[in-house]
């Protein structure tokens, strides 16, 4: 059930100047979270910031009732989430969106950029859950645009991209050698900039994969009232925040 | 005890508190979050005639204390609405009100004729103030004639109470809702958004895909009261006050000046209770201030 | 290097960035925080023929990202201006531009025809907007006919740069607009504030002593850009952008709705170093952005 | 000379519930400062206050650049100003208004109310180096509402009364005994609600003595550039930031 909740800002890992990891907690419990799912957060005390802003849930813990969120300061919003003190408090409504297929006893690609790698830590985590083999492609400009890689290390194989070649091999994304193997994949997921995600889809789509990519869009409700958050798929406009964020690629008119 | 009952044309709402078309769905995205049971009534969504996919995106704009839209009034039509939305929504003891659009008066008057039929739904809100949409809409409603018009041919297909949805976007709003109360408006709901457009000075392009929007929010309530306040000294029907209500408080402002009821829009965006928290304010207000019939409030502006 | 310099229908000012009506006295209030040679203009304090108190107190509150004013062109009239501010004010290597209002055109005839004579000051705004006064003001800028009827009579005695400060109370501005161009105007200013009103929910009474007045700040500025964009696709003279400007990147975004200079007017309250920060932001963006010519932002938006 | 200056906020000594004292310091000098001038200070992180909020300048020490305010918490702007965190930064524009007059070697009585005892302070200590006589008259609702009275008892006689009777003579301040002595007084000041300081100008004017008020009003700006802040004079409407916030009693209709 979506709902509306109270967390105190219990800790920051800053993992360099504009990317940070943020986790809350709760008195009280914190609901379920599929892997794609995520929340609408009210930015306090930030005259400029209006709107809430949507963030894709990174981890949740049910023992310790803690959320976590991996933002990457672009703005206003993101810039003043990063600068809260500690044990002050934050609304979130949540868990928005539907969320990635959990296949079973596959083998499975999951291609991230930027701040579009927060939902693979659950994705993965799931995933193992159910057998699946997991191989993560991540992809940054620099090294220092990567985080993370240990954390998915935990779920399976790494492969890094950097447009300088300074981490892993060099190039977009698309580009990795990983690419031209044998590509026996059963699902591919992405998540990141629009670009990385079409170009991916294109690949998947020649190879004759399925695959899933989690879209950004504009958001006022997040919850399927305002219609702000159309995408165009093959059925029509759909709304981001309710018939996604996670659309299959297939469906999408990009 | 405070009586928070108000009545517009004959048609009870047990409070002065609704949500305003297109920023509440149909009701049923916020049923995790609030008692749909405890409004005063739902606009929903604008409906068409047929089926529209409304603009494309981007159509959305953050701007101070605000927002721009210009979703364009994407819905499955009037028939879906009647057949499949409204037997789900129905069971909630609150008044609905359908949101109706056209871009000709002859879809005015048969979606009004389709509603007209359907039990359990007391009044509908005619939308002549729609800044997004490229045929109809806002146009109908910044002429006098074209006001009068398409009002007189709603009313004489329509036999329940007709609201009649102003726009702000005129020299003289007085005027128009002088217009429609002549043509048979039952009541006037007011401000639809204010027209408005925000640019990106990075990528030097428009932010909406409409390059102009509908403002809304807090921003805007300045211009509401006001306008609100102007029409409550020109016609005698009731009048449904809207534009950036957050808090009860400006619930009861918007009373003052003369609003019977009020709808709460992109204030459900940034909390989806907000409208049932109003609701416990103008109760509270009331107490505080011993005042036993909300409606003592409309137009209690001392001046 | 950047050149910042635009030009008012041949009237150069050295950058885009001058100080709007109302919000910036007579320069002298800022000169212990600014340096006011590095300014395009300032348009100064509205002036009537003779002198006016204004309205009664209280003039102002405060709303969201904006407030309301309600002063009412309190000035000690023209003759005062001429011969005891100005002298003291033009010093200053900037464009003075006086802001004139009248009750009837026979004032702003009289208003106009001694600025005439003043040397050193270039051109004037005529403001038919003014949302604080009982008789003309707004009045004036919200009809076509009389806005037409002021500019052509204030343009039979002015000889230098007439720019009209339009109302956006309207229906249509750009009918407005290009009315006061075919009546000879050199160039239009808008916005002027939105009418609005606000109440003291505790006290039940309108905060205002005129219960409405001018709403301005942020909470306006995507009207504001919204009608500068009309006006400029439909008139050739240039435009003055006026409305809840903050930041260079706001003025930028004015620039590329079709204004050739902004105003700011609000904002200097907020920070009274205001409008020489946004000179330079102007010139760091353009050379970001590698522009050389500023002027070549106009109307720049790519849509 | 006004100037625009950020200050770090170095603490706050609450009086009680809703009434403290900020004290702010700079890297940089302090203006020199009037007794009955005032600053606009510019609430920071409070996305409902636009505008400054005019407060009267409570002490500045010219040796360890620290600038003092007594603040009333009303509303939303002078609750979030004693919130602040400490070492958070804080823009004022100042001195602003013009000041009361310092009378040589004379006696003067102060009349205080509510948040207008603030500029009492400065003028205390100006009107001391001048060996002028102080009587302070100090009212409140109840003891609580009564503050700063030991700082005054530094430079003079303080009388307080309440409403309550729980300090000093009960009743209004008008009523105070003192106004039934000889009033040999030179000059009275007054500050605070605005029902005092005219019951207070009326008696000053029985009594044939000098009375200077300082007025509160919405400002927008605080420098005479807006006109928003007017009071009607003898003179016609006059701006409270720039003409005021002091005013000869005389010389206002009210
Ligand atoms: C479903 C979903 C999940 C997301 N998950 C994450 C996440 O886990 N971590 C993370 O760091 N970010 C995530 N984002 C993106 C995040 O919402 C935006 O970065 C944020 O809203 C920007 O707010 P701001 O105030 O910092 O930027 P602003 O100051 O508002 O804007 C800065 C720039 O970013 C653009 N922008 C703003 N919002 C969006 C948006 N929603 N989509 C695209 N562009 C935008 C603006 O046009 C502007 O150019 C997600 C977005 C969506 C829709
Ligand atoms: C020259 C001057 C000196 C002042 N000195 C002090 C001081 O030393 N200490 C102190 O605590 N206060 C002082 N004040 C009053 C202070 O400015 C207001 O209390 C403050 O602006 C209220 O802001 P807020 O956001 O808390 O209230 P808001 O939330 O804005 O309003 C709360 C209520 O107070 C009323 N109000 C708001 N501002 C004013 C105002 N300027 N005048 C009258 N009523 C107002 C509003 O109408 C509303 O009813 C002074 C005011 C002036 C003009
Ligand atoms: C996203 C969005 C969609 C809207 N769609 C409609 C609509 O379909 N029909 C209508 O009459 N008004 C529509 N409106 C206008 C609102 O009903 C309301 O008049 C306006 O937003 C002002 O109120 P607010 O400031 O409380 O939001 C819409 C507003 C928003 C923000
Ligand atoms: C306090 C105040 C006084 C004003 N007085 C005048 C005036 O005398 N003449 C005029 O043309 N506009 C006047 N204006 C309008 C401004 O010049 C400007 O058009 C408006 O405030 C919008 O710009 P802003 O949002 O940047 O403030 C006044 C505005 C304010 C806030
Ligand atoms: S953000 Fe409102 S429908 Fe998606
Ligand atoms: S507050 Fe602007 S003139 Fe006084």
């Amino acid at each position: 059930m979506k709902r509306i909740q109270d967390f105190n800002v219990i800790s920051y890992t800053w993992l360099n100047d504009d990317n940070y990891i943020i986790t809350l907690g709760s008195e009280t419990d914190i609901e379920c979270v599929e892997p794609g799912n995520f929340a609408e957060i009210k930015v306090p005390n930030s005259p400029d910031v209006f709107l809430r802003r949507p963030i894709s849930i990174l981890d949740v813990d049910h023992q310790n009732n803690t959320i976590k969120f991996y933002i990457k300061a672009i703005g206003k919003g993101t810039r003043q989430l990063g600068n809260l003190d500690i044990n002050s408090s934050l609304n979130i409504v949540y868990p928005l969106g539907n969320s990635f297929s959990v296949i079973k006893k596959k083998r499975a690609l999951i291609v991230g950029g930027g701040s579009g790698i927060a939902p693979f830590i659950l994705l993965a985590s799931k995933l193992k859950d159910e057998n699946t083999e997991v191989t993560f492609l991540i992809g940054g400009r620099t090294s220092g645009d990567v985080f993370l890689t240990d954390e998915f290390g935990r779920y399976g194989e790494v492969l890094v991209t950097t447009e300088d070649g300074s981490l892993g091999e060099k190039g977009m994304v698309t580009q990795h050698s990983v690419f031209s193997r044998t590509m026996d994949f059963d699902l591919i997921y992405t998540c990141g900039p629009d670009p990385m995600m079409k170009a991916v889809a294109n690949i998947a789509s020649e190879k004759g994969i399925d695959c899933e990519a989690s879209l950004e869009n504009m958001m006022a409700c997040g919850i399927g009232a305002c219609l702000c958050c159309v995408t165009p798929t093959i059925r029509g406009n759909e709304c981001v925040c309710t018939e996604g964020p996670v659309f299959n690629s297939k469906d999408l008119v990009w | 005890m405070v009586n928070l009952n108000v009545n517009i044309a004959g048609l009870k709402l047990k409070n002065p508190v609704t949500t305003a078309s297109g920023t509440f769905g149909f009701g049923e995205e916020f049923e995790d979050f609030i008692d749909l049971n405890k409004l005063g009534g739902i606009f929903v969504k604008g409906l068409t005639l047929y089926n529209r996919e409304g603009n494309d995106y981007p159509r959305m704009a953050e701007t101070p204390s605000g927002m721009l839209n210009a979703v364009g009034l994407q819905n499955k039509g009037i028939d879906y609405f009647i057949n499949t939305i409204y037997p789900k929504i129905k069971k909630w003891d609150t008044q609905i009100f359908p949101n109706i659009n056209g871009s000709v008066v002859e879809d005015y008057i048969a979606v009004a004729e389709k509603l007209n039929d359907v039990e359990g739904i007391e009044g509908l809100e005619l939308n002549i103030s729609c800044p997004n949409v490229k045929e109809g809409g806002m146009a109908f409603g910044v002429s006098c004639p074209s006001a009068i018009a398409v009002t007189k041919a709603v009313r004489e297909v329509y036999d329940k109470t007709i609201i009649v949805k102003l726009s702000p976007n005129v020299t003289d709003i007085t005027e128009i809702a002088k217009g429609v109360e002549g043509a048979g408006a039952d009541g006037v709901s007011l401000i639809n958004t204010l027209l408005g457009m925000a640019i990106d000075a990075n990528t030097r392009k428009p932010i909406l895909s409409t390059i102009t929007g509908g403002l809304s929010g807090p921003a805007i309530k300045p211009v509401a009261i006001r306008m609100v306040w102007q029409v409550y000294n020109a016609v005698k029907i009731p009048i449904v006050g809207i534009g950036g209500i957050m808090n009860a408080t400006d619930a009861i402002e918007f009373m003052l000046a003369g609003s019977t009821a009020i709808q709460v829009g992109t204030a459900n965006f940034i909390d989806p209770q907000i409208s049932v928290k109003i609701v416990d304010g103008l109760e509270d207000y009331c107490t505080q201030n011993r005042i036993t019939e909300i409606s003592d409030l409309i137009g209690g502006m001392i001046s």
